[in-house]
């Protein structure tokens, strides 16, 4: 197998019994398991990884985490594809196949590098200044712009890969399982309390699974962190999730997750297993132990492939036995990095030198390190790095008194890697995303977590509240933990905050924002600040030359933290900069509000399953089966499947709907109407309320008889109708538009309980517990007739607008006599678990008859040729009852109902408003286009003034020509006049009419 | 007379490291008082100062913003610029705002980035279908470019959507108004104020008013956190926060301040080149030009000033998305964020005369404000100047819920309480 | 995602929960609207306070109980301060509160 | 007589008596089924009312599960609250007729509602080891022993439906109530969800 240059012959968590082969660019590699694609990479010696977003500029690995902003990789082929993943958090698995992102036609030579050479030319908002000649001119440099921008690909086919989602709840979720999460998690388990603890990485433990010295209650920090991490395991109310992010932090403690389920195993697994979970999850109390994240120094050509994060490149060695390079150079301003110093000699890295920009540290560390011999130039700089696709060397100047500049007198040191640490900043990002605020902290330099926001419940602890030290961190862990479950009423054995050992006391920070060099910022080398969108020193310079100070313009001028990393690495040393131009202090510069995700998150995985007909359910009737049968073609009406025609063999739309339409009115149809909302209302009070909630009158209406109802919003506007019936005195039934229905239902409790609480009346939706189906047609009776005993049929005995129970075909039903047809009309309502019986005994005894099922095209036909109104279709939320004509259904006498007053406001009693009219067109083929609009004058071209649109408009097989319903202003006093409807190239002319079209007496409705 | 931006100024500058660039604005001191008095200092507030100044001559006024310029619904919308409005009244507004952005970057000599790519509005049901067509014929005899897609037609102009007929919502048409797009909305908010500074316009941001002086019924200007101004006229110009405003002021609106949530995904290559709307399962999504994918999705429903939403929201809209789109869900959100919109009952803005003698409002542009910039500050600035509302600004009155004549663009009714 | 009390079932996501906008305005009788101006209307209708601050507004348990009640809830911080049944007048708060 | 016969439940078509012959109930991790038929009787009424709360005991023989979101049991029948005035008598199939009209007298003189609504939902029936976790992906209460057992009922949301859901025992076994509307749709979801803790179907 071939040999990993850069492998450490020994130590890290990595299993070298297991190699695992994996490609890049094509060429193929070996790790080991437990490596990151970031780590394999480096310890095969390839530092060269990507290309930077806008000067092309060659760029190798910054960090070994989440904040990394340089090595973004493309993972996997095809359906598969993955745009923009951080190797550093890829999990290494044998197979896999990478690539680097933005280069052309390789990473070692592109040629979208040419943008460096005009890279003076194209500053922060460059584009704002040019490319506006000539004035349609940017549609043309656009395109070139959307292709040189964007990073990776995105697939292009469907994703192969499952999803899943849930929710969960506990008691405490613990974000984090570095030292003070795991200290937290065992002493809130022990006590009993449901716990959750997630951690990002594959494995738990966080910094301590890159500590080489420090010991935790004696044992080392690697044997602490898998005591307790067993321990945990053992609680049965202790969820452990690796390999999980929480990315949100909503309101009441709701907090999302991502967990990673099978992306470590490569695209096989996928199939088996969702490939990842979202997780909702309500806690009781949030515990965020996010750690801190490391900052770069921003110094001259600071982006080079080989400068590091002195933290990454400890981390690099100490867990993964990789080694960033053979040759170090380590600049910083705190004591942190002489840990990297220390543990990379130790570990047969050579450290040639740590420049400190501190002139006299005096840290532990500090001599621990001058103690192994290694050298420490203080009061230096590195003013320069040599090497474009990797480091070679760096450049170093004494810093004037001042530090704000460099001596002239230099040293070269060739070296492979140069590590830099400009302090820590606290992951504040989830508390941020709380809403509450962060404050600034002078002691160590950084922003740290402010109160938390009223209705709210988290604390954060450890790093991420600026807390370094392992003692401490574990000791916060475990108080938080235990007083957390204290207050949550879990009072039991919470044990001992863990002990240390081996821990050197440090000195303090010294803040340096910009590292001066032998140039002035921003004509000699570049200082890169956010690398990953190539923002610069000098960028937020020019950002401040020219009034974009507050943070954030700054952040949208310069695009700096607005890239895939969010300016985890950036944020702070450009606000830090930027207040230095403005000379004021840091935090009156702004402070960035966080916004979800912490890292980015999968937009599969808000879907979970819910794909196809999962996205939303598909309501059905009880005879749906039987309409599927019988080649019914659906109609989707609200959540219902509705049929909307029968077509017969080698029919078309129009051929079945004429049939189905004649059908009605000649013989028997049949048609399902079970979707039509049903309410049952009871109470002394029931009457009462329909005259407030209908504009007619309903106090006289006799048990057994049925009446039709309007309703108004209280704007006065028409808002539903149907017809409703009284059972007995105070008992109702009362039927609404399919899609109405639960608006209704809502709005009937709405008033109720809100307004006329003291009213006695109880509403129950009982639309699903009745099946209907309407019989029309004059042979309707006859059917009927043969398959009930005990319902006489005539009209004397059983008029219109009037109910009765009984049998039918052997079962219970309640036949309503009304009619949305016109015609004579049965609406038989059952049982739903008998539905399919009566339906099919219905259709036997009718088939002497050509019983004909009909559609809701037919439905819509039938009741059009009546001039009958569907709500939503002749009304839009702005018609009244006397725009539609219904003056008739105005009770004079109520003093009260709703909507009633907004009927007297000035426009709405206008007599000129739109009125719903008849429309019949001159070719009574010509069916006119439901919505086209209607103008009074055709002109040549537009603008024309409209008068009124077409709402409902069909051929009528019964009046053998079209008919069409219209809304058009003034309508009722244009009777007879000609108007045009101007669309699809062409004018149509039509006469305005009644809104009637057949059997205008009415005469039919009893057979 | 500020800096031409130009390639060749943009070249010159460089030569010396681009020290020379000026300020895009001032930051001056409030004076004791002007003209008029603009409160707040996004899009439609510096855009009614830029045209005050261009075409009304009126130069003594200021911008008061309590943050930052644009860090409202200018800063946080999904940068949709279309005119494809059913009624009369909105479709001139929004046509007089669209032909202002065809030559807004020429005018303001700052590159907006207006890109005409084309809007489309998916229909998925018959029900739709009536609706799009009764909406498309009434824009095209207002004279206003739209047309009805078939299928066929939309998997041409977008290959990534999932037009089979059997998806939970077939897409059975849509409608498509090539002249709409996007634009980049910063740029906008700076663009106006550049304009409007070198024109003598004083924009003074951090600068929150706390109050204003009304004596008899008529203001006198304002009380701020850097003092008293003095104003003949005021107009407020503050989206979310018209109603705490109109509190002060002593009247209330007819309005509510909600969250809009919006989002944008990782940058990734050109995969979407229109913008893509779905009404009906409320998605909105086109990419910039950075490569993000720009999505947008239908208001909370509660009221809330937090500029921040709730999760179930979200979660629909990319399930949706996802299954309009099944390609997409493999890509990764990377940043999401609320804005707060001001709504009125019938989704129309209101513009013109407050209770309050030379006090302006113009507000409610709810979820469609940014493609109305240019045209809502051009009508407001008029409106200002004259004293009396600009021609297109009338029907848009606050009497019009006295009156009842409701401008309503989304069909539903007043909400009763 | 508000975590939501109701009154009789408990506490719920805000999902199970539809908006019921501003509480207690009271609706005019008929002796009282027959009198008013088309603009005294409108005020009850349409203008409505929508507070920075604590708000009073309904909600209903939609998927729950269908029972609608009261909430005062800051709408900048989105903290819940009181639940209280319909009916019930609003509880005393510090609306000054930020 | 023709009334029962000619009767068909909702989840009929996905012929679940034939997949439940099939077995895997002893390893699977979810067991699905469902009830049908199930008597619903919606009630209204003044819980403070002892003429209400006697007369309710005297017709169903069950006290009136006063307490929010609880089940009260005597023989095979239960009393479910839905609300502060509103609960359900759930028993065996075909009991309306008789108890509709029997609630009804008791009830004389007092405001309440009395509806059948038997027909219009089915149950859904889930149990099994990992009942919890399949039904964690639909539902965001909080099922966890600690807080819902054994007895207790909440009206809530499941995946994009309405559901009343009833622990029954600690199996845990759980009551599904949905409208027969929805009830295709949610069965279909359920199942896909199970499939992934191993599912077996039980007979009605």
């Amino acid at each position: 197998m071939t040999a990993q240059k850069n492998r450490l012959g020994q130590g890290g968590r990595i299993d070298r019994t297991k190699p695992l082969r994996f490609t890049f660019d094509g060429k193929t590699y070996y790790g080991y398991q437990g490596d990151t694609l970031a780590s394999a990479l480096l310890a095969n010696g390839v530092s060269l990884v990507g290309r930077s977003f806008k000067y092309h500029r060659p760029r190798g690995i910054l960090s070994a985490g989440a904040e990394e902003p340089n090595a973004l990789i493309q993972l996997g082929l095809g359906d598969r594809t993955e745009p923009n993943l951080r190797a550093t958090q890829i999990e290494l698995y044998d197979g896999l196949v990478a690539e680097s992102q933005n280069r052309w036609p390789s990473l070692t030579t592109d040629f979208g590098a040419a943008n460096s050479i005009f890279q003076k030319f194209i500053p922060s908002g460059f584009y704002y200044k040019t490319f506006m000649w000539p004035a349609k001119g940017w549609m043309f440099y656009e395109k070139f712009i959307r292709q040189a921008a964007g990073l990776g690909k995105g697939p292009t086919e469907q994703d192969p890969d499952r999803y899943d989602k849930l929710y969960a709840s506990c008691d405490l979720l613990i974000i984090g399982a570095g030292p003070s999460g795991l200290a937290a998690a065992l002493a809130a388990g022990r006590s009993g309390a449901r716990v959750i603890l997630v951690d990002e990485q594959q494995e738990l433990g966080g910094s301590l699974l890159s500590e080489r010295t420090a010991e935790v209650d004696g044992t080392s920090a690697a044997d602490w962190v898998a005591g307790a991490v067993a321990e945990l395991a053992a609680m049965p109310e202790v969820t452990l999730l690796s390999r999980t992010v929480a990315w949100a932090y909503y309101d009441h403690n709701s907090v999302s997750l991502m967990e990673r389920v099978t992306d470590h195993l490569g695209p096989v697994a996928g199939a088996k297993q969702p490939r990842q979970r979202l997780w909702r999850v309500r806690a009781k109390e949030v515990i965020l132990a996010t750690g801190a994240i490391e900052r770069p120094l921003v110094y001259s050509d600071n982006d080079r492939p080989g400068c590091m994060l002195a933290s990454a490149a400890r981390t690099y060695v100490n867990r993964y036995g990789s080694m960033p390079g053979q040759r170090a150079v380590i600049m910083t301003n705190n004591d942190g990095a002489y840990r990297a110093a220390l543990d990379l000699s130790e570990a047969g890295v050579t450290v040639f030198a740590v420049v400190d920009l501190r002139s006299d540290p005096q840290g532990e560390l500090v001599k621990a390190a001058r103690a192994k011999g290694i050298e420490i130039i203080t009061g230096h700089a590195i003013t320069g790095v040599k090497g474009k696709l990797a480091v070679t060397g760096v450049d170093i100047m004494p810093l004037t008194a001042d530090g704000k500049g460099v001596t002239s007198a230099s040293r070269h040191i060739h070296c492979d890697l140069v590590l830099s640490s400009g302090g820590w900043q606290p992951t504040v990002h989830l508390h941020s995303q709380t809403r509450a605020k962060v404050v600034w902290s002078d002691d160590i330099q950084a922003f740290v977590p402010g109160n938390k926001l009223p209705g709210q419940n988290n604390r954060s602890i450890g790093g991420a509240h600026g807390v370094f030290g392992l003692a401490d961190c574990l000791a916060e862990g475990h108080a938080a933990g235990s007083e957390g479950a204290a207050r949550l009423g879990f009072g039991a054995q919470s044990g001992q905050a863990p002990s240390v050992s081996g821990e050197p006391a440090e000195g303090a920070l010294l803040p340096v924002w910009i590292v001066p060099s032998d140039k002035p910022v921003g004509q000699g080398g570049k200082h890169f600040v956010d690398y990953q969108n190539d923002v610069t020193a000098a960028d937020v310079m020019l950002a401040h030359r020219e009034g974009y100070r507050s943070v954030e313009h700054l952040k949208r001028y310069t695009t700096m933290g607005m890239a895939t990393d969010q300016g985890k690495t950036s944020n702070v040393n450009a606000l830090a900069i930027m207040a230095g131009l403005r000379n004021v202090e840091i935090p009156s510069v702004g402070t960035t509000t966080f916004r979800p995700p912490y890292t980015p998150v999968t937009l599969g995985t808000f879907s979970g399953i819910d794909k196809g007909d999962f996205l939303d359910p598909i309501r059905k009737t009880a005879m749906h089966q039987w309409h599927e049968q019988h080649g019914a073609v659906f109609e989707c009406v609200a959540q219902w499947h509705r049929p909307y025609y029968y077509p017969k063999l080698g029919e078309t739309m129009h051929d079945a709907v004429n049939r189905e339409v004649k059908a009605a009115r000649t013989g028997v149809t049949i048609v399902d109407a079970s979707t039509l909302g049903k309410i049952d209302i009871q109470g002394p009070d029931a009457a009462w309320f329909l005259n407030m909630v209908y504009t007619n009158a309903w106090t006289k209406l006799e048990p057994g008889r049925c009446r039709y109802g309007l309703m108004l919003g209280e704007d006065g506007m028409v808002f539903d109708d149907g017809v409703t019936s009284r059972i007995s005195e105070n008992h109702f039934h009362m039927t609404t538009t399919t899609g109405g229905a639960p608006r209704v239902m809502s709005w009937l409790e709405e008033w109720h309980q809100c307004e006329w609480p003291d009213k006695k009346v109880y509403f129950t939706s009982v639309t699903e517990q009745w099946s209907v189906m309407a019989l029309n047609g004059p042979l309707s009776r006859k059917l009927l007739e043969e398959l009930t005993t005990d319902i006489p049929l005539d009209d004397a005995t059983f008029p219109f607008m009037s109910f009765k129970d009984g049998h039918l075909a052997g079962v219970p039903v309640r036949i309503f006599r009304i009619s949305f047809t016109g015609e004579l009309s049965f609406e038989v309502n059952c049982k739903p678990s008998h539905a399919l019986h009566v339906w099919r005994a219905l259709m036997q005894a009718g088939e002497k008859y050509d019983i004909t099922p009909y559609g809701t095209e037919a439905m819509h036909v039938l009741r059009a040729e009546k001039g009958f109104i569907i709500v939503g279709q002749e009304t839009d939320g702005t018609i009244t009852p006397y725009d539609l004509g219904m003056d008739w259904i105005m009770a004079k006498s109520k003093t009260d109902f709703l909507g009633r007053r907004s009927l007297t406001r000035e426009d709405t009693k206008r007599p000129d408003r739109k009125h719903l009219v008849g429309l019949l067109t001159d070719n009574p083929n010509e069916v006119l286009l439901e919505g086209g609009q209607i103008v009074a004058h055709v002109k040549d071209r537009p603008p024309m003034e409209m008068i009124g649109h077409v709402t409902s408009s069909y051929y009528s097989p019964n009046c053998n020509r079209s008919i069409a319903l219209a809304l058009v202003k003034n309508g009722r006093n244009r009777m007879g006049e000609t108007v045009y409807l101007p669309y699809e190239g062409k004018v149509i002319p039509a006469k305005i009419t009644e809104p009637k079209f057949f059997d205008s007496e009415g005469k039919r409705i009893n057979g | 007379m500020k800096q031409r931006y130009s390639i060749f100024s943009l070249v010159r500058n460089a030569l010396n490291y681009h020290a020379d660039w000026q300020e895009a604005w001032r930051s001056p001191d409030p004076k004791p008082a002007y003209d008029v008095i603009i409160i707040g200092g996004g899009g439609h507030g510096l855009a009614t100062a830029y045209y005050l100044a261009k075409e009304h001559g009126i130069t003594n006024v200021a911008v008061l913003e309590k943050g930052w310029l644009g860090g409202g619904n200018t800063g946080r919308n999904t940068t949709i610029v279309r005119s494809n409005y059913l009624w009369d009244e909105s479709a001139h507004l929004y046509e007089h705002a669209l032909k202002l952005w065809e030559g807004l970057s020429q005018d303001l000599n700052y590159n907006v980035m207006f890109s005409q790519r084309g809007i489309m509005n998916l229909a998925h049901t018959v029900h739709d279908m009536q609706a799009l067509r009764r909406r498309v014929y009434a824009i095209q005899l207002n004279g206003i470019d739209s047309e009805i897609l078939t299928p066929a037609q939309i998997k041409e102009l977008v290959p990534m959507l999932d037009c089979s007929p059997n998806a939970r919502y077939p897409i059975m048409g849509a409608s498509f108004q090539r002249r709409g797009g996007t634009a980049r909305h910063d740029a906008v908010a700076w663009g106006y104020a550049r304009g409007a500074d070198e024109r003598g316009v004083d924009i003074i941001q951090n600068c929150e008013v706390t109050g204003f002086k009304i004596v008899n019924g008529t203001v006198q200007g304002v009380e701020t956190t850097r003092g008293f101004i003095g104003a003949k006229k005021v107009g407020v110009v503050v989206a979310g926060h018209s109603g705490v405003l109109a509190g002060m002021a002593g009247f209330r609106l007819p309005l509510e301040s909600h969250p809009l949530q919006a989002l944008v995904s990782e940058p990734i290559k050109p995969i979407l080149d229109t913008v893509v709307m779905s009404p009906q399962v409320h998605v909105y999504v086109s990419q910039s030009d950075k490569g993000e994918l720009v999505l947008g999705a239908g208001i909370d429903a509660f009221n809330s000033y937090a500029q921040a939403g709730s999760p179930p929201i979200v979660e629909n809209q990319l399930n949706a998305l996802c299954d309009l789109f099944p390609a997409f869900s493999r890509l990764r959100m990377m940043r999401q964020w609320g804005g707060i919109v001001d709504t009125c009952p019938d989704a129309s803005p209101i513009i013109g005369k407050t209770p309050v003698q030379n006090l302006f409002i113009n507000c409610g542009w709810g979820t469609g404000g940014f493609k109305a910039t240019p045209g809502s500050g051009n009508v407001f600035a008029h409106t200002l100047a004259r004293g009396e509302p600009h021609p297109l600004a009338v029907p848009f009155a606050l009497e019009r819920f006295t009156t009842g004549y409701l401008i309503d663009e989304h069909g539903a009714a007043g909400v009763a309480h | 995602m508000f975590l939501i009390t109701c009154p009789y079932c408990g506490a719920r996501d805000e999902h199970e929960f539809g908006y019921g906008h501003e509480a207690h305005i009271a609706r005019p009788t008929p002796a009282e609207y027959e009198q008013m101006s088309d603009a005294e209307w409108a005020q009850y209708l349409f203008m409505r306070k929508n507070t920075k601050g604590v708000h009073f507004e309904r909600w209903v348990h939609t998927k729950g109980c269908r029972r609608w009640f009261n909430v005062a809830r800051h709408t900048v911080t989105h903290e819940i301060l009181a639940v209280y049944e319909m009916g019930k007048p609003a509880p005393q708060i510090d609306t000054e509160k930020k | 007589m023709v009334e029962a016969y000619q009767r068909r439940s909702a989840l009929n078509h996905f012929g679940l008596a034939a997949r439940a012959n099939q077995g895997g109930h002893a390893t699977a991790g979810v067991i699905l089924g469902e009830s049908a038929h199930r008597t619903i009787i919606n009630i209204r009424g003044d819980a403070n009312d002892a003429a209400f709360i006697n007369a309710v005991k005297s017709v169903t023989g069950v006290d009136l599960p006063t307490k929010a979101n609880t089940v009260n049991k005597a023989g095979d029948t239960g009393i479910l609250w839905l609300g502060p005035n509103e609960w359900w008598v759930v028993t065996t199939p075909d009991r309306s007729d008789e108890l509709v009209p029997a609630l009804r007298q008791a009830f004389q003189g007092q405001h309440t509602a009395v509806v059948d609504v038997t027909e219009s939902r089915t149950v859904i029936t889930i149990s099994g080891p990992k009942a919890r976790d399949a039904l964690a992906r639909g539902i965001s209460l909080d099922l966890h022993p600690r807080v819902f057992g054994p007895g207790q009922c909440a009206q809530t949301g499941m995946s994009k439906c309405n559901v009343l859901l009833h622990q029954t025992d600690d199996k845990p076994s759980y009551d599904i109530y949905v409208l027969k509307s929805f009830s295709d749709y949610l069965w279909q979801w359920t199942e896909k969800i199970a499939t992934d803790f191993g599912l077996a179907i039980s007979a009605a």
